[in-house]
């Protein structure tokens, strides 16, 4: 990698402003994250958070401004878009594994049906990243035979089988039994030590605090802080994320 | 939003070009399709305006033929679905029932009537009213036409009203029965209130069945609906094409009006009661199978929800 | 309607009482029975039903006329629903067992209707390889491929109408029925078809009525009779039907006392 | 009952069995290429999809057929058998009745794949896409295959209306069941009971079985979730 | 109220046994909640917690065991069964308010269908009760019409409309969006320090801390532990429960 790339944050949005019809849900968005960040995306519910994520990778068209990943504007369509969008993986808060496939095949589809991969390797690969997230015993099986931790992990696995440059989670493990939320968040941490470039949504604040470089608070389509977790829970500046921080952390 | 949306992504200026070309090319396949039929028509002199002329500017063939015809049409449409309404719930509220062999004997009743062509139910009834009762020939076609769809849109309906109270989250009863509510009164009160009106648009949409199906009757029995006025006025202007014509443009305008009805009834109950509450698909149910069961087939989030 | 508790009584009783009389015909069937947008009725058939009503003692005006069906007349007459029928209703003993009839006022015989320009077809046992159309349950077609052509196609319906479309069309290549009903077709379409003019069986047409009711029949009969005798029988046919080039048959002779 | 051997029951029961069978094929086609158009991204081709529907299924069949066989045959010419057969009529009208049951059945068909397509959560093909599959991909590996496990109940209530809708083939002469009982009734009007029970159970026995067995492969097939 | 019908705790299991076909769900259970307490049931997803509750109005059947409400044995059925429920309040996660019926005729339908109460005074009484809970305000509004959290306070005013003796919640919580769960549970915590007696099944650990007298752990089926909770937090006895409690308390 050239010094230049280097520099280049993963993801650039530049003045990104997004409707549905008369809603103006994303309002002149800036946000950088250089390579090897990982960036926590909070705020209520409605707030925006998920649009924002999914607008990164084009699961939704922006009205206006820029988005660059890894220096390159978003495609339109068509092939390139194809190949931008396998380089950003994405973990939904369903899961959203094909219900008609094994967790193996699931991992395997993309790496085969998109980059070409020789099937025998793509399993070999899959089973690797399955034991990596600690369920390379659940290859063969369903996902609705799966507990949602379970699939969770699959998920991400998933994600991991294109060698994505940057991943995308939108609320991971708001779906989850509480028990489960732990192995999930678990595998989560354990990407961003190695390095990973991550975009998440999610309400866990002990995540916040002990795996993010920044927090970016979100409140009705705009980006109302972006600061070090530390401050922004000790300290937060805004009013409203006063008032979400107070409505969250008592219980 | 509606399903095409999630199957692909929104185009870009590539996918608009292609699209543009695409719509070129149909457009002209239509077109020329379009052209041949006018050359036909216009060759058998289909199009000739001593033939139009009586059905486009003549008043008295609608007030005489076509007007009563719908008329009667929309009599035994309505009356059938009035009658049906009742007894279907009846016998699908009877097939959820705790006794084994109330749910037996509804069952078989409604898999029966479903299993058997309407049109086969309507000559059955005309023969039934000839023999053992004293109903009139002039009304006898009514009966007949009426009876059958009746007993076909019934067994129709108890299964909407039963895949409807199946529909329902479980917490609505739980909720009910845990406040102190007896079975009946949850039913009642409840479950059937809910169904039904998540049901509605269902409804409608069976009206446009049956209204279809009023058709056969007139064809075999002699039922003065709308599709058999084409004898009458064909035998005043020779003019059998253009009157079928017009007599389909006429099924086609009402039915759309209720099919748009139903649809607007869908959107009004949605945008009342998100979420919970909504029926199946009622594209889907009009035309129902005996010996499936529709109701747990069709879980699974639909994606315009 | 004639229903209710006259329903029991003969026909001139019934007449006497109400001066009112409820006729069978058809309404689709060209210069025989057929409602016209005005709500009235024409044809040869009418004629027929108002000069015999008009003989009763009834004004033309007093009449109702009701639609019957082909399948359904012999139970209308026998529920007294209608007072008699004029509906180009052939005698024949099977229906002799439920209802009575009257004339026969017209003798008809089935024919074959074709394209004015066809100089192919001269009769029924020139349709060998032809396409033949009339509607559904009719005997008259299944007669000329078992009695007359064998290899003719068959073409059935639920009505005429789409017999006459298919032979405008020049998809079929004779329609067949009774002629007087196809003189009804030939005029409506004047100038497209011609009848063969070979009637090649027998139907007479009566006026049914209920069973075993003799003197309402013997006054129909005599009716029809004067209608014969007065011309006007000949007038009706000529109005109704004649401009169709059809050869008005001599009048029948009244057989059913 | 010896009457009953005086009619070719089998023979009518046979032709309602030959019409739904290529009726069936003819729809499944038919209505697929419909549904493929309501869901394309060409907006003409979806309005065509959508005007097709809502004109043909709000016409009645017996409209339809008899469309078929007076504008398509008779007025614009298009036969579908050799029109020098000895039995021209007889089979250019058995294929003009598939040809409407199909252009009317075929909506119902459309309506089932396209509502298949509707429970198959957005999830599903949102994840294909974010994975980078085009749209052929999303649609033919992660869409339609359990869109069509969703489609197989709807798809057998189409299949089993259909059987019943042959009936009304009988309005341009097509010899089969309704017609037989038509004429049957008229014939034997003192044995009509018996006359219903035989096409009664002639029905059931064509319908039944078939709801039963497609509603079991129907819970078979289903995507658990 | 005698001084026996002070001692009877207001639920007593013995024994109850309870299998889903060849699953064994409650397993010999021994439970007894005195009159005026609140006790909470913790335990991992699928160890029988909400099973526990329904089987506490008979929503579901016990295939042995014996529960008394009250003092009095459960009735089968019928009348008796009816009148016992509607002395046993019940809190779904899903709200389960009637669809079809506004906020204020949810909470009238039971006095009115079960109790035979007068309209008018009713509907006086639910607006109270509406009141107390916060949404007096929503009223005339649909279910549809409010936020989670508005539904499941509205909920609670309508099991609290038939003056229950005792309350039962199924994890009231699970199912609202982060910042309606305090308000959710400001209600219960008020209805707890009013003296209801409350069985609680919850993940919320800081409501456990504050509002419960007594904290009982399930796993598989079977009652771990039964004790304070300060107790349970800070020292759990079996092997189970601090597995449970460390994957619950790390996040
Ligand atoms: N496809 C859509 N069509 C119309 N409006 C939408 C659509 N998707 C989201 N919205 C609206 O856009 C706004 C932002 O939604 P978004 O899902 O991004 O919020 P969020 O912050 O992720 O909320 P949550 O925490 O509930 O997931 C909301 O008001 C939502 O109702
Ligand atoms: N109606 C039922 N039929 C069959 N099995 C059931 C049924 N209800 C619950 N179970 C099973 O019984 C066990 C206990 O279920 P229960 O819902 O009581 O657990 P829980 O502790 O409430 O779990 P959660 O925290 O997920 O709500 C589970 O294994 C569940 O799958
Ligand atoms: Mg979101
Ligand atoms: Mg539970």
């Amino acid at each position: 990698m050239t010094a230049t790339a280097a520099d280049t944050p993963m993801i650039r949005m530049t003045g990104v402003d997004k409707f549905f019809g008369p809603l103006h849900v994303l309002k002149d968005i800036h946000l950088e994250v250089p390579r090897g960040q990982v960036v926590v995306v909070l705020g209520p519910s409605g707030s925006g958070k998920s649009t924002l994520c999914r607008t990164i990778n084009r699961l939704e068209p922006v009205d206006s401004g820029v988005i660059e990943v890894d220096g390159q504007p978003l495609p339109a369509e068509g092939k390139a878009l194809a190949r931008l969008r396998a380089d950003v993986g994405m973990v939904f808060q369903q899961f959203n594994l094909f219900a008609h496939k094994t967790i193996a095949e699931n991992v395997m589809l993309a790496p085969v049906k998109v980059r070409k991969a020789n099937k025998a390797e793509a399993r070999r690969r899959a089973l690797e990243l399955l034991e990596r997230v600690g369920i390379a015993n659940q290859a063969e099986k369903y996902p609705a035979q799966l507990s949602g931790g379970q699939q969770q992990r699959a998920a991400i696995a998933r994600a991991l089988a294109m060698r994505p440059k940057v991943m995308l989670f939108d609320e991971p493990t708001s779906a989850l039994d509480p028990e489960m939320v732990q192995e999930v968040l678990d595998v989560m941490t354990t990407l961003a030590a190695d390095g990973m470039t991550m975009l998440v949504v999610t309400h866990e604040m002990g995540f916040a605090r002990r795996a993010a470089d920044r927090v970016v608070f979100m409140s009705e389509g705009e980006i109302v802080e972006d600061t070090a977790p530390g401050e922004f829970f000790d300290a937060p500046r805004s009013e409203r994320a006063k008032d979400f921080l107070g409505k969250i952390l008592t219980h | 939003m509606s399903a095409p949306s999630v199957l692909y992504d929104a185009p870009g200026p590539k996918a608009r070009g292609r699209n543009v070309g695409y719509t070129a090319a149909f457009a002209l396949a239509l077109l020329a399709v379009a052209w041949v039929v006018y050359l036909k028509f216009d060759e058998k002199g289909q199009l000739d305006w001593t033939l139009w002329q009586p059905l486009l500017a003549d008043g008295r063939t609608w007030t005489e033929f076509l007007l009563p015809g719908l008329l009667n049409t929309l009599i035994a449409g309505a009356l059938a679905i009035v009658i049906a309404l009742p007894v279907g719930a009846i016998f699908g509220i009877a097939r959820l029932s705790d006794h084994a062999w109330i749910r037996t004997v509804a069952g078989t009743v409604v898999e029966f009537f479903r299993a058997i062509p309407v049109l086969i139910l309507m000559i059955f009834a005309n023969e039934f009213y000839f023999l053992f009762t004293d109903v009139p020939a002039d009304s006898r076609p009514l009966y007949a036409v009426v009876t059958g769809l009746v007993l076909y849109n019934a067994s129709v309906l108890a299964e909407v009203v039963r895949s409807g109270i199946l529909s329902l989250p479980k917490g609505q009863s739980e909720a009910a029965m845990a406040l102190g509510l007896r079975k009946t009164q949850t039913m009642l009160t409840i479950l059937l209130p809910q169904a039904v009106t998540a049901m509605l648009p269902a409804i409608v949409s069976q009206l446009v069945v049956v209204l279809k199906d009023t058709a056969l009757g007139g064809a075999i029995l002699g039922y003065e609906d709308l599709l058999i006025q084409y004898r009458v006025i064909s035998a005043n202007f020779a003019n059998t094409i253009p009157t079928l014509i017009v007599i389909a443009i006429i099924y086609i305008v009402v039915n759309f009006a209720l099919t748009q009805l139903a649809v607007w009834l869908e959107r009004w109950l949605r945008s009342r009661r998100r979420g919970a509450l909504t029926g199946p698909d009622p594209d889907m149910l009009e035309e129902q199978a005996p010996g499936l069961d529709l109701s747990d087939t069709r879980k699974g989030q639909p994606v315009s929800a | 309607g004639g229903a209710g508790a006259n329903a029991d009584k003969p026909l001139l009783d019934r007449v006497k009482e109400s001066k009112k009389l409820t006729i069978g015909i058809k309404y689709d069937q060209p210069g025989l029975g057929r409602r016209t947008p005005d709500g009235k009725f024409q044809g040869f058939d009418v004629d027929v039903a108002k000069y015999v009503a008009k003989e009763l003692g009834v004004d033309e005006s007093a009449i109702t006329f009701k639609e019957t069906p082909s399948a359904q007349r012999e139970n209308m007459i026998e529920k007294g629903e209608v007072d008699f029928i004029v509906a180009t209703y052939s005698i024949t003993d099977a229906r002799k067992k439920k209802v009575s009839f009257a004339g026969p006022y017209f003798i008809a015989g089935q024919d074959l209707l074709i394209r004015a320009e066809d100089n192919e077809i001269t009769g029924p046992d020139s349709l060998n390889g032809k396409k033949l159309c009339s509607v559904k349950g009719s005997t008259p077609a299944q007669k000329i491929q078992k009695d007359y052509s064998h290899e003719a196609q068959l073409q059935e319906y639920g009505g005429y109408s789409e017999c006459i479309t298919q032979l405008l069309n020049g998809t079929v290549d004779a329609v067949t029925t009774d002629d007087v009903i196809l003189a009804g077709y030939a005029t409506q379409n004047s100038g497209k078809f011609k009848l063969v003019g070979k009637p090649f069986t027998e139907e007479r047409y009566g006026i049914g009525l209920r069973k075993d009711d003799k003197a309402g029949r013997d006054a129909i009969n005599k009716a029809i009779q004067k209608m014969i005798d007065e011309g006007v029988w000949k007038q009706a046919l000529e109005k109704n039907v004649g401009p169709s080039g059809y050869k008005i048959p001599a009048p029948p002779e009244i057989t059913e006392k | 009952m010896d009457f009953l051997s005086r009619y070719d029951l089998l023979g009518a029961f046979w032709v309602t069995v030959q019409l739904t069978v290529f009726s069936a094929i003819g729809s499944l086609v038919w209505g697929t290429v419909l549904a493929a158009m309501r869901v394309s991204p060409v907006p003409l081709m979806r309005s065509f999809g959508t005007a097709y529907i809502n004109l043909v299924r709000n016409t009645p069949l017996t409209l339809v057929i008899i469309g078929a066989s007076l504008g398509l045959y008779s007025t614009l010419g298009v036969a579908l058998v050799e029109r020098e057969s000895p039995t021209f009529i007889e089979d250019n009208n058995f294929w003009l009745a598939v040809l409407g049951l199909v252009v009317y059945t075929a909506t119902f068909v459309c309506e089932s794949i396209r509502s298949g397509i509707n429970t198959v959560p957005a999830g599903q093909a949102e994840a294909a896409r974010a994975l980078g599959l085009g749209f052929g991909q999303t649609l033919g590996i992660v869409v339609l295959p359990q869109a069509f496990r969703s489609v197989v109940a709807p798809l057998a209530s189409v299949l089993i209306a259909l059987t019943k809708n042959t009936t009304v083939a009988a309005a341009i002469g097509v010899a089969e069941a309704a017609g037989l009982m038509k004429e049957m009734i008229e014939n034997e009007s003192d044995k009509i009971l018996v006359v219903f029970g035989v096409f009664a159970v002639g029905f059931v026995l064509l319908t039944l079985p078939t709801g039963l067995l497609l509603g079991w492969v129907a819970k078979k097939m289903a995507v658990k979730r």
